[in-house]
């Protein structure tokens, strides 16, 4: 800063770049700091966390979250919130799962129509979500609390309320597939953050997210449309919501219309607890990884603890809190 | 509303499960036989408000039904808004879960309840697989929601099974009912405790999940035992991956309720005590 | 500046001097993360003396002021007031001691009314902790009055007001408490020159009442006709301080920038305008307007078009409907011949027409993404393929511009809000130059900006005219209209009251234009 | 703006008081419209709807969520949210419930002392929501989150899931008590209405919450320390919730550690129908009560008329976000 010169000197930004990129990876590393702590605490408490059979437990159960999770963190970027996703997994799967039990099909062909279907169902709610408020200007908070229970009175409408259940019998076995110990359910999650990390930071379209998050009148004055991109983000979460609900029929081989009760929550608390801002416009989908992580690694490690129900669910709210706070204290000590 | 048909208030915990679903198909199959009464029937959205259960009978009442069946979403709550439907000469009728003794006495009300017994359902099923596995055999409970009435009764039963057949309890958790939660919860304690040999499920949708995650687990050796009978796990009976579970006949038990009240409202004598309902386990032997 | 107010005379004799100090700096210093914004300042402020702070963009004016009141701890050095030690952790501490700041950037309740906004610090209540409202109205009133802000409601909530008056609300809440120093980070950016005359005389019934006055600005004239001292800041460092007779606009000139002014000030440079009218606008009316025949005039390629008026004259609201930031509610607006419909701020740049909000920092960047990602928010397409961003092309774009503007950056990957006012400013110039528009319109372009960087900035939107870009120029400052302008049309109640040519510009013609609509307004 | 006088100029300012005011009362009106609008349908539509007992009815039903949505309104206008009230609930309620049972206590002892113990644990839960989000900066959907988890465990774990019950008589017949067909519970709430809109609108305290959540950073720049609001907003929610517990138990004669689960949601819905900006700094406690007002009549009104569980549902989710459209299109109309 002291001499003046107008472009950026080569030398000082070779010194600070390796310090940004440091500052860039503490950001998730604060998260992740947390996480190998836990990790650390329940492998030297209980006996069988590092269990291969164990981890490969863990990423089953948090597969469902992560996929939420993941279009979570699309639309909290932009500054909304979806209440809806519980509801809407519930309206996916039996949508999906009234088509995969159509007799008279081919396993193959029931399966492909079953996750368009549930995907269509998804995007549909999402749709709904992103352009009502978008449209009318409306807290998405409103707007998807709202979506919450349309979309489980549907869900209960069309199946009457009743269970649907004997899907074939290759794709049940799917659901518990695993590659080298690692459920494949798992690695298409992984798969999806991948691309979901891609699309956020290495295309137009992630970047006019993050603007929107951040000051969507800068945005809308430099000539874009908030519309286009307000109703992608929730058709994008409502998208993998269908998803979701495919890998949910796989693993448990129902579909009902009165799963995803709270769902909503341990998303949002997934991208939360990885970083990501609920005003919009700062977080990564790596950090919501990472999120959904640490929520499945407590619930399975306290449990392998042997900790009753409530002291349970008393510490899971603890940890929540800690969680944050472990980040944000390292946000003040590397700014600092 | 035609005045000379008497109108039945029927109130349910629920209608978003398959097990109140054939409960009140059972009751609207049997209104449409019987012909002589208006039903109207009434769930909540989520078990644990009872408040809108006690806003379903007071609504009732401003409706002046005659007759209200009620399956209380808790059993002392429901008691000071039903003593007000009596006070106000409406016939009510206890069935599925039995109002609390106690709270009864307090309130000074005198009612009969209709249904089956919850634990001795869950002391049948617990007592199958304990004759399975055999003394010693170790064994974990899927609670449902804790603060439920059936769930407490049903947990006192499989207590009830565990002592009775010498079985070694190894942990008891709760699932609040839910398969995919029943799923994960399983699926950590089968880590926490691999010489697991039989699961006691509170209610078949958690029994599902378990099955499940003895699947993706590939242990073909434990034996689980759910409750309701719902139509979801026949194929699970019939392959085996189901010892048993337990039938309390859910679609006739609202109708029968309703009989009982249709007598009363007609004059007949006042119900008294309990009045037990059927139960019966079901296994790969009789399932249908 | 040469004209007369109605309000009380200003005086602006040579202070009394009461050489005492009361405020004194010593080697402060403070560095964020990598960038030092002060490195060793030094500074001493008399009792009852107007002090001037002035310092190109970037050179650490409001960093020092945030340490005077708490928000930012300084790194090292020391502070004394009034002979105590001084350092304060939060700005009620700096309350407490007697300073009182108006902050560069607004600090307004929005959705609270202006009398609310102006007693924030202490609500008038009663011993129950209720709000004394009627007794707090009547005060803001008052308040108002004396400022001259007397055409607001003080009941109206401070989102209704335009900008000048929020900064005159900003500076009467500041003049609500009684302090041993105020302090004003460029209060004046915003306003016309009649707001800043008034404000003017307020400073000095202050300083003669012993109130030492910590007085920052980038317009010299001001401080020559104000400050009874005069301390230049350039990088974080203290250059010299001087009493204002012992100094001359050149030599802080270059104390601030280091070197001579080239002649871009200057108001002898060829017109580049030509005769094809690219943007026409026929009884063009936007929704706050009250005049039913709207505005029209011609914009032509390679003019410089300028736009004076008071403050609230509808300018601002003018260019909005223009670029469909806001939608014109009747009237043509027509683009190289073709009358042409806009819906949205999307289809005016897809017309060619670029538009600099006056409020950089609500409506033009986005503070925490990089200063790359915002040069390029409006011509993404250029840097990009196929929906992919290519980040060599985007640092490519912003490197160049930056040079072309001067820009003073730690790197195209660093945060916009870790840069200087007037840097930012020049970000968001570099957003719309990326965009090669055919049209831009600039509402006050160089609002915050210092002595330098304006020049260089003059000289830029001279080489776009050149080039054939048409500008049209809404600013407060006269003297930036009559440099740069080919034609300055003035505005006054939303419509068109005069027009001149290069050739009759003055400041007194523009501002006799500009107080004729007013004065008819009165008359009705 | 020519004559510089000292004394406040009147003229131009009696013009326009009127038209503001007017906007004012319309604010509120949106609402009350979509309210009367629905009043008027189920009036039509169905029997009982005006039935005086109907009326006390539906007063009684909405007691608890109003009183939950006051609180809410507090901390929503500093642009915080609390979803664990809940949880809270129940927490206070088996706490209240425990002491109301202890043997050997007149009733008035017994009553009071349960009173305070209620509100004083709603408070402690209230401090600790409050704290932790202010002093640490993190945002109270999380740190709320957490404490939903929290108290609900921690009411499972003193209970032993266990209802608690066999309260005096005078207490269960306090909960069904009525002065001139109008329940006492509701008259409570309706004076902590009162006395919240008192508050919130004539003290210095209620304009600084609304301050806090036009801007933060100006307020704390005025010499005010947020801290302290901030933990009181989310403590003045924390004692309300105290006090719907008891009458949750007066009504329902009943304290369950299972209570009051989506609670939360309700009364957030209350308090944005009821026209307060989700962002903060905008809203009344006049809008709650509508708000909370249309939600009851909703669910009383679908019932009666005669609507499947499942449609009552879909339709509930469509009138929330109904009623929101209506305010907004209002608010376009009043302010073109
Ligand atoms: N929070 C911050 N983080 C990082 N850098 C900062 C921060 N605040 C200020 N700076 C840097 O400190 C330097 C001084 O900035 P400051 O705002 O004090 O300048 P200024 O003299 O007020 O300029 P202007 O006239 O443009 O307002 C600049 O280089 C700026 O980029
Ligand atoms: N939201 C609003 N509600 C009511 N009046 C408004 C609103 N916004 C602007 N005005 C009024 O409209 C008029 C024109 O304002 P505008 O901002 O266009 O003026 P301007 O000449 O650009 O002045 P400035 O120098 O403040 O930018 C002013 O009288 C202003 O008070
Ligand atoms: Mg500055
Ligand atoms: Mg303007």
């Amino acid at each position: 800063m002291h001499a003046i010169d107008n472009t950026p000197s080569n030398d000082s930004r070779d010194k600070q770049m390796p310090k940004m990129s440091m500052k860039l990876v503490l950001r998730d590393a604060g998260i992740g700091i947390a996480l190998l702590l836990l990790i650390a605490f329940f492998s030297l408490s209980t006996q069988h966390f590092l269990n291969p059979n164990n981890i490969s437990n863990i990423l089953t159960q948090i597969t469902i979250n992560l996929i939420l999770a993941i279009g979570m963190t699309f639309v909290i970027l932009i500054g909304g919130i979806d209440l809806s996703v519980g509801s809407i997994l519930a309206l996916c799967a039996v949508v999906g799962g009234t088509v995969l039990t159509i007799p008279d099909l081919a396993v193959w062909q029931a399966v492909c129509l079953a996750t368009l279907a549930a995907m269509a169902t998804g995007v549909v709610c999402g749709l709904f979500n992103g352009w009502i408020s978008a449209f009318w200007g409306l807290p998405s908070f409103i707007v998807t609390l709202g979506m919450l229970n349309i979309a489980r009175g549907a869900a209960l409408q069309v199946t009457d309320a009743r269970t649907i259940y004997s899907f074939p019998q290759t794709f049940n076995d799917f659901g518990s597939k695993m590659v080298f110990g690692v459920p494949v359910v798992f690695l298409i999650a992984l798969a999806l953050v991948a691309l979901a990390w891609f699309v956020l930071s290495k295309t137009v379209f992630g970047r006019l997210l993050y603007g929107i998050g951040n000051n969507e009148e800068a945005v809308r004055l430099a000539g874009h449309s908030l519309m286009i991109y307000k109703v992608a983000a929730f058709t994008i979460a409502g998208a993998l919501v269908g998803i979701a609900s495919i890998i949910y029929m796989a693993r448990l081989n129902i579909a009902s219309p009165i799963i995803g009760i709270g769902f909503e929550l341990n998303a949002i608390a997934a991208v939360i607890i990885g970083g990501t801002s609920l005003s919009g416009g700062r977080g990564t989908v790596i950090g919501t990884l990472l999120g959904a992580c640490i929520i499945g690694v407590l619930a399975n490690g306290l449990i392998l603890f042997g900790l009753s129900d409530f002291m349970r669910q008393m510490i899971t709210g603890v940890v929540i809190i800690l969680a944050v706070i472990i980040d944000k204290y390292r946000e003040r000590i590397t700014a600092g | 509303a035609a005045a000379d048909k008497p109108v039945v208030g029927l109130a349910m915990k629920s209608l978003a499960n398959d097990f109140f679903k054939n409960m009140l198909e059972g009751a609207e199959a049997h209104n449409k036989k019987r012909g002589d009464y208006e039903l109207k029937a009434i769930g909540m959205q989520n078990e644990t408000d009872f408040e809108s259960q006690v806003n379903g009978v007071e609504n009732f009442i401003t409706q002046g039904v005659d007759a209200i069946v009620i399956a209380p979403a808790d059993s002392r709550a429901m008691v000071a808004p039903l003593k007000k439907a009596m006070d106000a000469g409406i016939t009510v009728i206890n069935f599925d879960v039995s109002l609390d003794e106690q709270a009864k006495k307090d309130a000074g009300i005198d009612l009969a309840f209709v249904g089956p017994d919850n634990r001795l359902g869950a002391k049948m099923v617990g007592e199958a697989l304990a004759k399975d596995l055999g003394e010693g055999g170790k064994v974990v409970i899927i609670e449902g929601n804790p603060g439920a009435d059936n769930a407490a009764q049903r947990k006192l039963g499989f207590e009830d099974a565990v002592a009775s057949g010498k079985l070694e309890l190894l942990d008891s958790r709760t699932a609040h009912w839910e398969t995919e939660e029943a799923n994960s919860v399983f699926s950590n304690m089968l880590t926490a405790h691999p010489d697991i040999q039989g699961v006691l499920a509170a209610n078949d949708s958690m029994a599902i999940g378990v099955v499940k995650a003895l699947d993706a687990a590939g242990r073909k050796d434990i034996k689980v035992v759910g409750f309701d009978n719902v139509p979801a796990v026949a194929p699970l009976l019939k392959d085996g991956k189901l010892l048993a579970t337990v039938d309390q006949f859910g679609s006739q038990m609202a109708a029968n309720a309703i009989d009982k009240a249709l007598e009363v409202v007609a004059g007949g004598p006042k119900l008294e005590g309990w009045i037990k309902t059927d139960i019966e386990l079901v296994t790969k032997d009789n399932v249908k | 500046m040469t004209f007369s107010t109605s309000g009380p005379s200003v005086l602006f004799a040579q202070a009394s001097t009461l050489s005492r100090p009361i405020l004194e700096l010593h080697d402060i210093r403070k560095s964020f993360g990598g960038t030092v914004a002060l490195n060793g300042v030094n500074l001493s402020v008399n009792q009852g003396e107007v002090h001037g702070l002035i310092g190109e963009n970037g050179a650490g004016k409001s960093t020092l002021i945030k340490t005077l009141c708490g928000i930012v701890k300084p790194d090292s050095g020391t502070i004394t007031l009034a002979g105590q030690a001084y350092s304060p952790q939060t700005p009620r501490d700096a309350k407490a001691r007697g300073l009182q700041v108006v902050h560069q950037e607004f600090n307004l309740l929005p959705y609270l009314s202006v009398a609310e906004n102006i007693f924030i610090e202490h609500l008038p209540r009663n011993i129950m902790g209720v709000v004394r409202r009627r007794h707090m109205n009547e005060r803001a009133r008052v308040a108002l009055d004396a400022i001259g802000l007397t055409d607001i409601d003080v009941r109206w909530p401070v989102e209704r007001l335009g900008i000048a008056h929020r900064q005159l609300v900003e500076v009467a809440r500041a003049l609500m408490t009684d302090s041993r120093v105020l302090i004003l980070d460029e209060p004046t950016a915003t306003l016309t020159s009649r707001e800043t005359e008034r404000l003017f005389s307020i400073v000095a019934e202050l300083r003669d009442r012993g109130v030492s006055v910590i007085f920052v600005s980038h317009h010299l004239d001001e401080i020559f006709r104000i400050c009874d001292r005069v301390t230049v800041l350039r990088n974080g460092e203290t250059v010299f301080s001087r009493t204002i007779g012992e100094t001359n606009q050149d030599e802080l000139v270059r104390g601030m920038v280091g070197k001579q002014l080239h002649k871009e000030m200057a108001n002898d440079v060829v017109s580049s305008a030509r005769s094809d009218v690219v943007l026409s606008l026929a009884k063009f009316r936007h929704a706050q307007s009250p005049h039913h025949d709207g505005i029209s005039f011609d914009l032509h390629k390679g003019e410089i078009l300028g736009i004076a008026g008071l403050v609230g004259s509808g300018r601002t609201e003018l260019l909005r409907s223009i670029a469909a930031a806001e939608l014109p509610v009747s009237g043509a607006l027509v683009r190289e011949g073709k009358v042409v419909k806009l819906h949205s701020p999307k289809e005016a740049i897809n017309a060619g027409i670029g538009f600099v909000t006056e409020d950089r920092k609500d409506q033009g960047l986005i503070l925490t993404m990089p200063i790359a990602a915002n040069v390029t928010l409006a011509s993404l397409s250029d840097v990009s393929r196929l929906g992919l961003l290519d980040r060599k092309a985007e640092d490519a774009t912003t490197t160049r511009l930056g040079s072309d503007l001067k820009l003073k950056y730690g790197g195209p990957s660093k945060h916009v809000s870790t840069l200087s006012g007037g840097n930012q400013q020049k970000v968001v110039l570099a957003k719309w130059l990326a965009r090669n528009p055919r049209i831009l319109l600039l509402d006050e372009p160089t609002r915050g900006v210092d002595v330098g960087a304006k020049a260089e900035i003059y000289a830029l939107i001279r080489r776009l005219a050149e080039n054939g870009l048409a500008l049209l120029i809404v600013s407060s400052e006269l003297p930036e209209l009559i440099t740069l302008c080919d034609r300055i049309m003035v505005m006054s109640q939303h419509r068109i009251v005069g027009e001149m040519a290069r050739a009759d510009f003055s400041e007194e013609k523009i501002l006799t234009y500009a107080y004729q609509g007013e004065r008819r307004k009165t008359e009705h």
